[in-house]
């Protein structure tokens, strides 16, 4: 581990996207490039893990100061929160060059962009420049989904991009908001995240700022009832742009609620929270029943996925370090398992020319190596205990009760709701009788299959044996809760004690 | 008075090339591209020259020429360095341009500096008849300049609107100096400080009429609400060329001359925060809302201009009277012109004869055909949408930051909200470019080399002022 | 005294404005901002009187050709617009809008 | 008083020229009566003891600038046919009226806020060429000066767009 | 008190290794040559053998420490810990989890063994093994955890387990539909295990989230928690263990393969929740309601399956129900605190149930898969051994003493009496009777009287031995299981009680002989009686009924399904369709719907202003400027 190994881990695949659009390489070196650069970054985050000491603050610190009259700087440093997420995105891209051969050179280049700005946006310690690494990674996937989406892409296009700079630009004036705030409480210009947490806001505007934070990531997220660019995108995406932003993406709005709105808004928060948690766990709910009713697997996981993204908002929402730590690992467990099945989705697309449930069956008969592997996902997906999906919903339901009955209660339906659509859908494109579309399905080559392999371990090593990544993401996790006693003395006390009979709290 | 005049050199380099362009155009000999490489290079030198002088800073802020009625401040020079290289660009461009477009003449260029000189002169000009006569130097050239193609009757059409519209204005100017001359007894700003000074603004109807009349004129140059009208057509009917000169170089003197007037003292700023403040919130969503309907890919343009002229109102707006540096709109007028500018010059080569691709669909298709030109076009169109990591972001962080900083929070997030209004339609002509199969192949022959390249080198300025940091 | 005169030149840039919204006619729309500067002028003279400096004759003069330079300009676009649709109507020249 | 009457003759003048100018349908008619306005000016600048004004708004725009515009007129043989048919102009005219309205009355209140002062002649060379000429080489150099670039501009463009050139070299 | 041993983890492990072995071997061949059936029959016992093995050493361990001093402990690592929560890997052998040990491992290796030849010839045999193996991994992981959140590891393994092996016959769909109706009816109860451990956590779990530490620890829970506990986690009992109201996926269950049903949805998954609720004796033993709650929950689904296993056509069906109801004896007694009665119901049913299953499924192995009762008949002469061990295990269920099935069943009753549940002893009396009565109901179809389908008949043949061996073993274990708790009315100590003893919270009540012997007669009264109808109707053959009335809603199950489906499934696929088809597009995406046709049409609508008219334009300027003046003439003074 260097100095400047995040520098490296952002811009390595930037630049690198970057020069394959200028270049007139083809379709082949574009793909080989975009894997070199994919594994090396790989190879510097896993360095940077093992480096990772898991102190709960900052490691691995840059900062170069940019805009000085205004205390911008180029600040970059990870902790237990954000390494997850960055690590996520590094071991699971490197998989779409291996999975998606035959694409076009602005495919894997867009892939290296939007790699590279999400490693930005978790890596960022200042404000404005989470910001803008923010706005980046929105851009490689319109250009994505714009140019390789399905037949209804334009429109999907439109509204992911126009949904998501709308709430972005809001937050731009929130955090703006916070600069000037600063500036008028300490008399000293800054945007780094973690003075923000010294402000003293109170009033409308803060109000108002802290709903300009929430929504965009409500939006990216998505919260209920702002996922409604999701089922179209998602489907329409080509399947590795729907994977990143399912994968990794959306997590970053879940990222960004930890990041700003918990230790800045921290009075704002305690008094919304109750909102929000009933947002998360109606989003779980709504889009788990929506999910039933989908003929298109791959829109039917955008909506699973959309209802996890509930439970896993929902374990922020709930102001205690187990519904946290479950978030931040769920995120992790979620981003492989939902990130993989969108993956096998795009295979079964591709080797079978459709997207309808009814029009699949049997393939667990054709492809065993396959559908094992499709199970091991879908089981983590529904949160099996052994997969790594268990740990974090139970941590996520497990705080959900502490922080309010009714809405632990409810969030414990995501056992039963998610179990459903994808009992369903496993059924009918596994099981039954071999569809004639199905007839001809390819098993996983060998390469697949070995690519496949380690994430799908990961799967179940972090089911089995998870201690070794919460360690590193408690000390972090338990610093939100250290820092402004206050607030967690204001979080309204567990009612468990009185069996929960309150639904609403004051 | 030598140091007065080394001040002035830039405007002098640009002033005395318009006549000798003017006077060499006379000889056969000059074809127009000599020409343009000619007011190139004017603007080249001038340019370099500002540039020695903000960087050596040699001279003094706030040091003043000929009896204090130009004044050379950071901010005239930094204004004065966009809206040279504003003319560069256009000259390069316009030859480009003028490859496919055959009304041209050696005095166009010509014409291009005196309006740039008239510009300069407009940045600098402390005293309000100067200002009159600056603004009109720069409005009858770049009103030749709109009617150039005199067979066009589009052109004609737009320059009877222009000139119409923009003598209407300056009458109202002038109506408005005459009373800040019966307030305060004279024109000089100095003078009008010291009288507002000792006064106080409220107690001076005269001034307040008078500062509101000329304003007047500002805000019609300015193409802010109720006075947007004209700016839709006009650049709709002046070659790309000139639009873009009038987009950015004309946008950049005007801003600068208003923002000089309305520093003059911190009262009359005051007195007109409350207006402005309407003014700006209706341009922005007036011009926002012009620009949706749009086909033509010019008169969205010249509608998102209204829209970017509602953005540096609320600079002007949050700005401060004291220690004025006018960085903000400096930054903003720059990264404004970068993006601008860059998508006139694609445009001016990428237009086609007679600009025969004019509207959003005419450039399906283009990133498969010219995909560099696209994607510069692209960077330029997410500048100008203000997404980052470009220029265009970063202007408008900086006016956000001063609107909130100086307690504008409201007209700071509708700022905001316009912006996103705004998304849609820079978006639409790269989902055109991108995401439509192409139905010609854009490959016309004969293509000066000079435009692509400006193009080239605004790609590098849109993301290399993004960079460099600014004091608010 | 000087406010008979301001008054009056405050009805005659009045009318100007009148003559430029109300009238199509090219000429005539010029002639109007043309009175519009006037008044003006007489604005700044009478001012000069008042304050019994004569910045204000000066400002008159440059305003005067400033005028005179805008009334080049617009004959010159007038004999155009005669040149493409010998009309002299502003209406007619409305290709742009929408 | 005497100064008073010619005061009065000549705004009503200038305010009939000028409603002239306004109401007229051919060109040629408003023009004439414009130049009544102007004459009317310039008596008023004398009575306001600009000398040269006076004389300036005489010789040029009394002068030559209507004379320009005049014979513009005439150049272009305008024949009734081509005047624009303006039915609805005296609706235009009375609705540009009630819209000027608050801009006048403004004005107007500006006006009346400002103390009220003599405007008896001045005696001395007040608004003489000579003072004034002084003021302009000293004081107003370099407005002066760049009002030849605005002449130099608007000369090049009279000649481009009037022009009868051929239009590419 | 307790002794680490670290050879508790090894037990689960065995199974689970064998598993994955097996699986990975199946998956990576089963394109190919596919490996033969002998090398799977072989690799997948060994697991289980081996823990078997190692389940007789913790045994012995155990025996050897003083009673209140056996635990035997193991920590394999540390699960997760996060602020208060922290769960190791733990695994606890106590007397309680020691006996479910051992009968799971011996019932388990026996069936094992059963399938090598049950399963023969399927082309899936190797993934077969590999979900027998993982299942009985997650089993034991369930009984041998140290904490309810290591047990609820097991818990949902030995659901998808049974998932997966329900829809073993994947081809057809209505066996995945039975499996998918497994998982998800389990998954209810789940949530209440999962919302029930929460509420303990915030509870007690503070200071350790592992049984000993709860027990311990449980005089500092609130009664109004433990409660909601108690409630929750029987909650989860009822979806794992079958009961009203979550019974309905268990019948359905009987679509995989006959060893299954008789591994898992007879001897040892579903009686897992019975064994949940011993578990947390300590707990239950605390809240009086919950305990009747459970118990009445339990008798009422004993009768409600005896119902409906009166009338079942289906030999695997009958006994499914049979399984409910006796599963609901089991809740009957731990619900009156009479843990050890449970446990040991537990016990002797696991044996005599797998046996009577495994007779069954030599039945329709012999007959090519042919399950209706009424085209069987007459079998008694052709499978002999079938026939005899399949009538001990008939005995035993019904209550004939001495068969096992008769002592831990009466010390059901007795307890229920003692404790003074009158009404659930009453109800357990008629059920008992009715018990015997469909169980001889199916013996007599299906061994006696005539053959009903002549071709079939003749060409079924006794099974295997590898088949028959292990029914002969089950069917000791049926006959003399018993015994180890023979009461001290028959003279005996009850060994397993008292073994129990130490891991359950229970207090014997103090019955007098006079009760017991009430008890005893009650019970043999009842059989006797069923038998009796049973043997007059059947005993010498009879041809298929006809049911109507009552019957026929009997044999419609009440039409419970039909319900479930018009008010839970039905409704469930409409709510997602209508969220899809109509909410969504109408409600929650009509603002931004709305937002943009808005901005469209405003965009359209402000072009009319640009009419292109310059004296428009200029009317446009003198009009704001009129505005403005208006506004600043007021602001004059």
């Amino acid at each position: 581990m260097f100095e400047h190994v995040l520098s490296v881990i952002i811009f390595l695949p930037i630049i690198a996207g970057l020069l394959l659009l200028a270049s007139p390489a083809s379709r082949v070196i574009a793909r080989f490039t975009g894997l070199a650069v994919s594994l090396s970054t790989l190879v510097l985050s896993l360095d940077l893990y093992m480096g990772f000491k898991g102190t709960g603050l900052l490691e691995c610190v840059e900062n170069i100061p940019w805009i000085e009259s205004l205390g911008i700087s180029y600040g970059l440093g990870v902790d237990g929160i954000s390494l997850f997420i960055l690590m996520a995105g590094s071991v699971l891209l490197p998989l779409v060059y291996f999975v998606f051969g035959t694409k076009e050179k602005g495919y894997y280049a867009n892939l290296l962009i939007v790699q590279g700005a999400m490693a930005g946006a978790v890596c960022a310690t200042d404000m404005v420049l989470f910001y803008i690494f923010w706005e980046v990674m929105l851009l490689p996937v319109f250009f994505m989904l714009g140019l390789y989406g399905g037949p209804r892409r334009l429109p999907a296009t439109l509204k992911i991009t126009l949904y998501t700079i709308a709430g972005s630009l809001l937050m731009l004036a929130a955090i703006v908001y916070l600069g000037v705030s600063y500036h008028a409480q300490f008399n000293e210009w800054s945007f780094a995240m973690d003075k923000m947490a010294q402000l003293n806001l109170t009033g409308q505007v803060a109000a108002v700022a802290f709903f300009g934070f929430m929504i965009a990531f409500a939006i990216k997220i998505p919260l209920f009832p702002f996922h409604t660019w999701l089922p179209d995108a998602y489907t329409e995406a080509p399947t590795a742009a729907t994977f990143v932003l399912s994968a990794v993406m959306a997590k970053i709005g879940v990222y960004g609620v930890i990041r700003f709105v918990v230790p800045v808004f921290d009075l704002e928060f305690a008094r919304f929270a109750i909102l929000l948690a009933y947002a998360g766990v109606i989003g779980m709910m709504y889009c788990g029943f929506a999910a039933i009713a989908q003929k298109d697997f791959k829109r039917m996981l955008a909506f699973s996925s959309a209802s996890h993204m509930g439970v896993i908002a929902l374990g922020v929402f709930c102001m205690n370090i187990q519904a946290l730590t479950g978030s931040i690992y769920q995120i992790v467990a979620h981003a492989t398992s939902t990130g993989v099945l969108f993956l096998f989705a795009g295979i079964l697309e591709e080797r079978t020319n459709t997207r309808t449930i009814d029009d699949l069956g049997g393939i667990a008969a054709k492809a065993p190596v396959f559908a094992l592997y499709f199970a091991i996902a879908m089981l983590a997906s529904v949160g099996l205990p052994g997969t790594s999906g268990f740990i974090g919903e139970f941590m996520i339901v497990l705080g959900a009760i502490k922080f309010n009955t009714a809405i632990g209660v409810l969030a414990g339906t995501t056992l039963i709701i998610g179990v459903c659509y994808m009992l369903w859908m496993f059924q009918r494109v596994f099981f039954e009788k071999t569809s004639s579309r199905a007839e001809n399905f390819k098993e996983l080559t060998l390469v697949e299959g070995l690519v496949f392999l380690p994430v799908i371990l990961l799967i179940i090593v972090m089911g089995i044996y998870p201690h070794p990544f919460l360690s590193k993401i408690t000390p972090s996790t338990a610093l939100q809760f250290a820092q402004p006693a206050s607030v967690v003395a204001q979080v309204p006390a567990s009612n468990v004690q009185y069996l929960g009979l309150t639904i609403e709290q004051k | 008075m030598t140091n007065d005049l080394m001040l002035l050199m830039p405007l002098i380099i640009v002033g005395a090339g318009a006549i000798l362009l003017m006077i060499a155009s006379t000889y056969d000999k000059l074809t127009h591209e000599l020409a343009a490489y000619g007011s190139a290079g004017i603007f080249a030198v001038a340019f370099l020259v500002q540039l020695s002088f903000c960087i050596a800073g040699k001279v003094a802020p706030f040091s003043e020429a000929f009896n204090g009625i130009l004044v050379a401040s950071n901010f005239s020079k930094a204004a004065g360095l966009i809206i040279l290289a504003c003319g560069f660009f256009t000259s390069l461009s316009s030859q480009a341009y003028f490859k496919r477009n055959n009304f041209c003449s050696s005095e166009y260029y010509s014409l291009t500096a005196f309006a740039a000189s008239g510009m300069l002169l407009l940045t600098m000009a402390q005293e309000l008849i100067s200002v009159f006569i600056a603004l009109e130097i720069m409005s009858l050239a770049i009103y030749i300049l709109v009617g150039y193609d005199r067979k066009n009757v589009i052109s004609t059409e737009a320059v009877l609107k222009y000139l119409m519209l923009g003598a209407f204005a300056g009458a109202f100017f002038t109506m408005g100096s005459a009373f800040v001359y019966g307030a305060a007894g004279s024109t000089k700003f100095v003078k009008i400080g010291q009288y507002l000074a000792t006064n106080g603004m409220l107690h001076s109807p005269a001034m307040i009429g008078g500062a509101f009349f000329i304003m007047v004129a500002f805000l019609f140059k300015a193409a802010a609400f109720p006075f947007h009208a004209w700016v839709v057509d006009v650049y709709d009917g002046a070659s790309v060329p000139v639009t873009g000169y009038m987009a950015t170089g004309l946008k950049t003197a005007i801003f600068a001359v208003f923002a000089n007037f309305l520093v003059i003292d911190g009262a009359l700023q005051q007195k007109w925060i409350t207006f402005l403040f309407y003014i700006s919130v209706l341009t922005m969503f007036i011009g926002n809302l012009i620009a949706i309907g749009q086909q033509s890919l010019k008169r969205m343009l010249a509608a998102s201009g209204i829209v970017h002229s509602g953005y540096l109102l609320i600079a002007l707006v949050a700005v401060g009277t004291k220690d004025f540096t006018g960085s903000v709109i400096a930054f903003y007028l720059a990264a404004y012109a970068a993006g601008t500018l860059g998508i006139f010059t694609a445009l001016s080569y990428l237009g086609g004869k007679g600009e025969a691709r004019k509207t959003f669909d005419d450039f399906k298709g283009l990133a498969k055909a010219r995909p560099y030109s696209a994607a510069a076009i692209s960077v330029f169109l997410l500048s100008m949408a203000g997404i980052p990591p470009t220029a265009g972001f970063m202007g408008k962080f900086y006016i956000i930051t001063s609107a909130i900083n100086a307690g504008e929070v409201t007209l700071a997030v509708l700022g905001i909200v316009s912006s996103i209004i705004s998304m849609w339609y820079y978006l639409r002509l790269i989902i055109a470019m991108y995401f439509h199969e192409a139905e010609e192949q854009f490959d016309e022959p004969a293509e000066s080399c000079w435009a692509p390249a400006c193009t080239f080198v605004l790609v590098l300025c849109v993301f290399a002022i993004s960079l460099y940091p600014i004091a608010v | 005294m000087m406010h008979c005169y301001l008054y009056l030149s405050i009805i005659l840039f009045c009318l100007g404005i009148v003559g430029v919204v109300a009238r199509r006619n090219v000429f005539t729309v010029f002639m109007s901002i043309e009175l519009m500067l006037n008044a003006a002028n007489l604005a700044f003279v009478t001012f000069a009187r008042v304050h019994e400096s004569m910045d204000g004759h000066v400002l008159a003069m440059m305003v005067m050709a400033v005028a005179a330079a805008e009334a080049a300009l617009a004959l010159a676009v007038v004999i155009l617009l005669h040149k493409h649709k010998g009309k002299l109507d502003t209406n007619v020249f409305s290709l742009l809008k929408g | 008083m005497f100064a008073d009457g010619l005061f009065i003759m000549f705004a009503v003048l200038a305010v009939l020229g000028a409603v002239g100018l306004v109401l007229f349908r051919h060109p040629m008619n408003g023009a004439m009566s414009f130049v009544v306005t102007l004459i009317s000016l310039a008596g008023l600048y004398a009575l306001l003891s600009a000398k040269l004004i006076f004389a300036l708004q005489l010789i040029v725009y009394a002068g030559a600038i209507m004379s320009l515009i005049v014979f513009i007129i005439m150049f272009l043989n305008i024949q009734p046919d081509d005047l624009p048919k303006e039915e609805t102009k005296l609706l235009y005219v009375l609705g540009g009226g009630i819209l000027v309205v608050p801009i006048g009355l403004f004005l107007v209140k500006i006006v009346k806020s400002l103390p009220e002062h003599s405007t008896a002649i001045m005696g001395g060379n007040f608004g003489g060429v000579k003072e004034v000429g002084l003021l302009l080489f000293r004081d107003w150099l370099i407005p002066f000066e760049i009002v030849s670039l605005l002449l130099l501009v608007s000369l090049v463009g009279a000649v481009i767009l009037a022009g009868k050139r051929g239009t590419t070299k | 008190m307790e002794q680490s041993v670290n050879y508790l983890g090894l037990i689960p492990l065995f199974p689970l290794m064998g598993a994955v072995l097996i699986g990975l071997l199946h998956v990576f061949t089963c394109k190919r040559t596919a490996l033969p059936e002998k090398v799977y029959g072989i690799l997948a016992c060994i697991g289980p053998v081996l823990s078997f093995v190692l389940a007789l050493k913790v045994f012995v361990a155990l025996k050897a420490l003083a009673p209140e001093a056996r635990f035997l402990t193991h920590k394999a690592f540390t699960w997760f810990s996060v602020g208060d929560l922290h769960i190791n890997m733990g695994f606890l052998a106590d007397p309680l989890s020691c006996l479910m040990l051992l009968f799971v491992t011996f019932i388990g290796s026996l069936i094992h063994i059963y399938s090598i030849g049950y399963m023969g010839g399927d082309k899936n045999y190797g993934k077969f093994f590999a979900y027998m193996n993982l299942f009985l991994g997650s089993m034991l992981v369930l009984v041998l955890g140290d904490g309810p959140v290591v047990m609820f590891v097991g818990w949902e393994g030995v659901g998808l387990c049974s998932y997966l092996l329900i829809s073993f016959y994947s081809e057809d769909r209505s066996n995945v539909l039975a499996g998918n109706k497994a998982f998800i009816v389990n998954r209810v109860g789940d949530l209440g295990f999962v919302l029930g451990m929460s509420f303990l956590f915030w509870g007690i779990g503070g200071n350790g989230f592992d049984y000993l530490s709860l027990k311990a620890n449980v005089q500092h829970l609130e009664p109004a928690i433990a409660l909601t506990v108690c409630l929750l986690l029987f909650v989860g009992a009822t979806g794992k263990s079958a009961q009203i109201p979550l019974y309905v996926w268990l019948p359905d269950a009987m679509a995989g393969p006959t060893p299954v049903s008789a591994l898992i949805h007879a001897a040892t998954m579903v009686t897992a929740g019975v064994y949940m609720v011993a578990r947390f004796s300590f707990l239950y033993a605390g809240v009086e309601l919950a305990g009747t709650i459970v118990a009445w929950v339990g008798i009422l689904t004993a009768l409600l399956a005896a119902i409906f296993g009166m009338f079942q056509d289906d030999i695997k069906k009958v006994l499914a129900y049979s399984t409910v109801s006796q599963l609901g004896y089991m809740f009957a007694g731990v619900g009156v605190a009479a843990y050890s009665a449970g446990i040991f119901h537990v016990f002797t049913h696991a044996f005599f149930k797998a046996l009577l299953f495994l007779g069954a499924g030599s039945v329709i192995y012999a007959l090519h898969h042919e399950q209706n009762i009424w085209k069987m008949g007459g079998l008694k002469n052709k499978m002999p051994k079938t026939y005899i061990t399949m009538v001990i295990g008939a005995l035993a269920l019904a209550g004939c003493p001495p068969f096992a099935g008769f002592f831990s069943k009466d010390e059901i009753l007795y307890s229920a009496l003692a404790t003074g549940h009158f009404g659930i002893w009453a109800v357990g009396v008629l059920v008992a009777g009715m018990t015997a009565y469909y169980t001889f109901r199916m013996i007599f179809v299906v061994f006696h009287g005539e053959p009903r389908d002549q071709h079939a008949y003749e060409h079924a043949s006794e099974a295997p031995n590898v088949m028959t061996v292990p029914l002969i073993i089950l069917a000791v274990g049926a006959l003399f299981a018993g015994f180890l708790n023979l009461p001290g009315i028959f003279g005996g100590d009850q060994i397993v009680s008292h073994w129990l003893a130490p891991s359950l919270s229970e207090q014997h009540p103090h019955g007098n002989l006079f009760v017991e012997i009430l008890a005893i007669g009650a019970s043999v009264v009842a059989f006797a009686i069923g038998i009796k109808i049973a043997y007059g109707k059947f005993g010498q053959g009879a041809p298929e009924p006809s049911f109507s009335g009552f019957a026929d809603f009997a044999y419609h199950k009440f039409y419970v399904d039909e319900l479930y489906d018009r008010i839970i499934v039905q409704p469930y696929k409409a709510i997602g369709s209508s969220i899809w088809k109509v909410i969504e597009p109408n409600v929650t995406d009509a603002p931004v719907k709305g937002v943009t046709r808005l901005y469209m049409v405003l965009g359209t609508a402000f072009k009319v202003f640009q009419v292109g008219y310059v004296r428009i334009y200029a009317l446009y300027m003198v009009l704001g400027l009129s505005i403005m003046s208006l506004l600043l003439s007021q602001s004059l003074n």
